[in-house]
């Protein structure tokens, strides 16, 4: 959620186009991912609890 | 800038859910849907998720965040031209993130997966020699210059046709169900990504779309030239198309025989270089 | 060929010894960054082990003395592969190589399973070894050309690198890290402890990349 | 010059080549690892060549990783081959340990030293000490050699503000410094081999 947050914010400021090219593409790349997973996790099902991992079949 | 870059990760799932498609028409099954790739993308983010109990949780997580980040950086370095070098570090550091989901579950899949990465690192080889070769003759590595010279003397495909060959096969690499993709094959369950599900394995999705569209708009740039936005989406999809045949048509290699075919190529590709390199000193 | 991999960013002086930044090295620089401070704040996973032919199953539990004694190491190694990122001078290139090849050592030195430790002894074998080439390639770098340092060399205004001395460079660093080319580095990573051993295969590829821009220049 | 160079790097390139085929053809680990270190010899010669300060300013950094990598690679091989599991205490021999010479010789070198002074002279009253403690088991005091090694620390810097503050009296501060450097180097070569775990306790 604050991940969601910050990559928004982050977005809407570069926007202004104030910022030079190179500091806005490194804030975007920084702020890109957070996004993304922020945001799959904010809209992702209740987690489950911890499993071991695949031992085959 | 996001607009552009939620687009390409988007287009970059399309033109993998044509390979699919292509894939499944040439071995005469119906085959998903081309909008499939996004599709799954979507569905694993909504899934419930956790971490396995074994996993190291720090690089399970920061993995992905990291797998995002430097295609998105390849991205940037791509649109505004920056220096081709760049892109093949960030396309080299990917063997880093294929290690990093094998090994941080502690699933021993994953950990095959994640050690025949490393294995295949040979296959990086070719794209160097091929950079270098490129760079003979345009005398610089930044893409806004390769462009450039590519609107004086016409399309380098021509120029420099061995180098566009060894991309190629660079490209079809990292292709799924190409012949040298090893790192996940079936009898290692998915590879690396075995243990990434839900949210996780969302975001690597959308890390191969980035990585499909910066590739193959990459190859295109550099070895046919600045296109219209149109060309190059049929370029890319032309492009797509014949990797589907590549890749319906032969079969997985084993481990050692992808490295072998792999050095085989460097060596040649070397072989190229060096006549280049004398050409252009005598 | 002066652009190679941008225009540097940042030059930072010491007289001789100089530090500096272009695109290239400062995307190589975070990314190990980035793997350090996984390293210094994530716990290691545990492998875990199929017992063939039932449902059971083992996982291998790293002890906390092992992973103090592999996290430094892991730290170690992601400051000299910091360093030969940004460092601007042949030499130092060399010598922080150099040191990620003993750190990569101690990063699986500590693991019990012999397999894994006879990896990293032949894998040291060939480290050390190829030391030779690599100090070999700098000092003649310095012979040839009388700098060392990048800044000078990119100018174009020295004479002409010998292609031995790049070759040399190219060959130790092969020699220090690249997996593929000797099977002892890849078997190293089948030991447990995903964040530490990450670092090694990392450090070997940046390196790998920051020598190809070194030996393009001059 | 650059022919007596390229004379120079072709005799050592020559001999890299002959310790390279001695390493390929040899199996044994061990002798594997000890023929490594004439293998890095040929390194050093490599630099050496360039016949210059700057060669003797890179030397001793290559020297200094080229050892850190055998100190790296000795262990591993100790582990892997189970040799830790039976620690050596000292030379345990009986003839030296009974024996009044290795105290004269001991007694020699540290006065040898202690009249040198300076690095070299530190080093070679440390050699002293090492052979007297080997030779007799003996357990270290470690707090005694850090009081040493404080002090002649405290001496060091005494004789530094002395250089600056009152240049008049320079021999004082001169023969400050060279006595604190030969405790310094004195005390670290006798604190070799006392750092490999806890075989004296």
């Amino acid at each position: 959620m604050a991940g969601a947050s910050a990559g928004i914010t982050a977005g809407i400021v570069n926007m202004l186009g104030i910022l030079p090219l190179w500091l806005y593409s490194a804030v975007l790349v920084l702020s890109f991912p957070v996004f993304i997973i922020g945001l799959f996790l904010w809209w992702m099902a209740k987690e489950g609890t911890e499993d071991i991992p695949f031992i085959g079949y | 800038m996001i607009a552009q870059l939620i687009l390409a990760t988007l287009t970059g799932l399309l033109l993998l859910g044509i390979h699919r498609k292509v894939i499944a028409r040439i071995q005469r099954r119906p085959g998903p849907p081309v909008w499939q790739e996004i599709l799954h993308m979507l569905k694993f983010s909504f899934k419930s998720t956790w971490i396995p109990a074994t996993a190291s949780t720090v690089l399970f997580r920061g993995v992905v965040l990291v797998a995002i980040g430097i295609w998105t950086a390849a991205f940037f370095v791509m649109l505004t031209g920056g220096s081709l070098l760049v892109i093949f570090g960030i396309y080299m550091l990917h063997k880093i993130v294929e290690h990093g989901f094998g090994l941080s579950s502690g699933s021993p899949y994953g950990k095959f997966g994640g050690v025949r990465s490393v294995i295949s690192a040979a296959s990086e080889i070719p794209l160097f020699v091929s950079v270098a070769a490129i760079a003979i003759f345009t005398r610089s590595f930044d893409i806004s210059d390769i462009v450039a010279y590519q609107q004086v003397h016409g399309p380098l495909m021509f120029i420099a046709f061995p180098a566009a060959v060894a991309m190629y096969i660079v490209i079809l690499s990292k292709m799924p169900f190409g012949p040298f993709s090893i790192v996940e094959s079936k009898e290692l369950v998915s590879g690396y990504k075995t243990e990434h599900f839900g949210i996780w394995r969302a975001g690597l999705e959308v890390c191969n779309g980035l990585k499909t569209t910066v590739l193959l708009a990459t190859f295109l740039m550099v070895f046919v030239g600045q296109l219209p936005i149109l060309w190059l989406g049929a370029g890319m999809l032309l492009l797509v198309v014949s990797l589907s045949f590549a890749c319906a048509l032969t079969p997985m290699l084993s481990p050692f025989d992808s490295v072998t075919v792999q050095t085989l190529v460097t060596g040649l590709m070397l072989c190229y270089g060096a006549v280049l390199f004398i050409g252009v000193r005598a | 060929m002066t652009n190679l991999a941008g225009v540097p960013y940042y030059i930072l002086e010491f007289g001789d010894e100089l530090v500096y930044f272009t695109p290239y090295t400062i995307t190589l620089f975070l990314l190990a960054l980035t793997f350090t401070i996984f390293v210094l704040i994530s716990m290691p996973e545990r492998q875990v082990d199929i017992a063939f032919g039932g449902d059971a199953y083992t996982t291998k539990v790293i002890s906390v003395s092992e992973m103090r004694f592999r996290r430094f190491m892991a730290i170690a190694c992601g400051l000299a592969s910091m360093g030969a990122m940004v460092t601007g001078d042949i030499f130092n290139f060399t010598l922080f190589t150099a040191m990620v090849g003993i750190t990569n050592v101690g990063i699986v030195a500590a693991v019990k399973s012999p397999h894994v430790q006879n990896a990293a002894y032949q894998y040291g074998l060939v480290a050390l070894s190829a030391t030779v080439p690599l100090f070999g390639g700098a000092a003649i770098y310095a012979a040839a050309t009388g700098s060392l340092s990048m800044i000078e060399l990119a100018k174009g205004a020295l004479p002409a690198v010998p292609f031995v001395a790049k070759a040399f460079l190219v060959l130790g660093v092969i020699g220090e890290g690249m997996a593929p080319f000797y099977a002892a580095k890849a078997e190293m990573f089948r030991a447990p402890g995903a964040p530490y051993v990450i670092m090694c295969s990392l450090s070997s590829l940046l390196i790998f990349l920051r020598v190809i821009e070194v030996v393009m220049l001059g | 010059m650059w022919g007596q160079y390229s004379y120079g790097i072709l005799v050592v390139l020559v001999a890299g080549v002959i310790a390279f085929f001695a390493l390929a053809i040899e199996t044994d680990d061990l002798h594997r690892f000890l023929l490594l270190d004439l293998v890095e010899i040929t390194a050093l010669g490599v630099i050496a060549l360039l016949g210059t300060d700057l060669a003797e300013a890179l030397i001793l950094p290559g020297l200094t990783v080229g050892i850190a990598e055998q100190l790296a690679l000795s262990q591993i091989y100790c582990t892997k081959e189970r040799i830790m599991q039976n620690p050596v205490k000292g030379l345990n021999i009986e003839v030296i340990a009974k024996a009044d010479a290795p105290l004269i010789i001991s007694m020699f070198l540290v006065v040898y030293g202690l009249i040198l002074s300076g690095f070299t002279g530190g080093g070679v009253a440390g050699l002293g000490l090492v052979f007297f403690f080997m030779s007799r088991g003996y357990r270290e005091d470690l707090n005694l050699l850090e009081m040493a090694s404080g002090i002649s620390w405290a001496l060091w810097i005494f004789a530094f503000f002395c250089f600056m503050f009152l240049p008049q009296y320079w021999f004082i501060a001169l023969m400050c410094a060279a006595v604190g450097i030969v405790l310094k180097v004195t005390v670290k070569m006798s604190l070799v081999g006392t750092m490999w775990g806890n075989g004296n306790d």
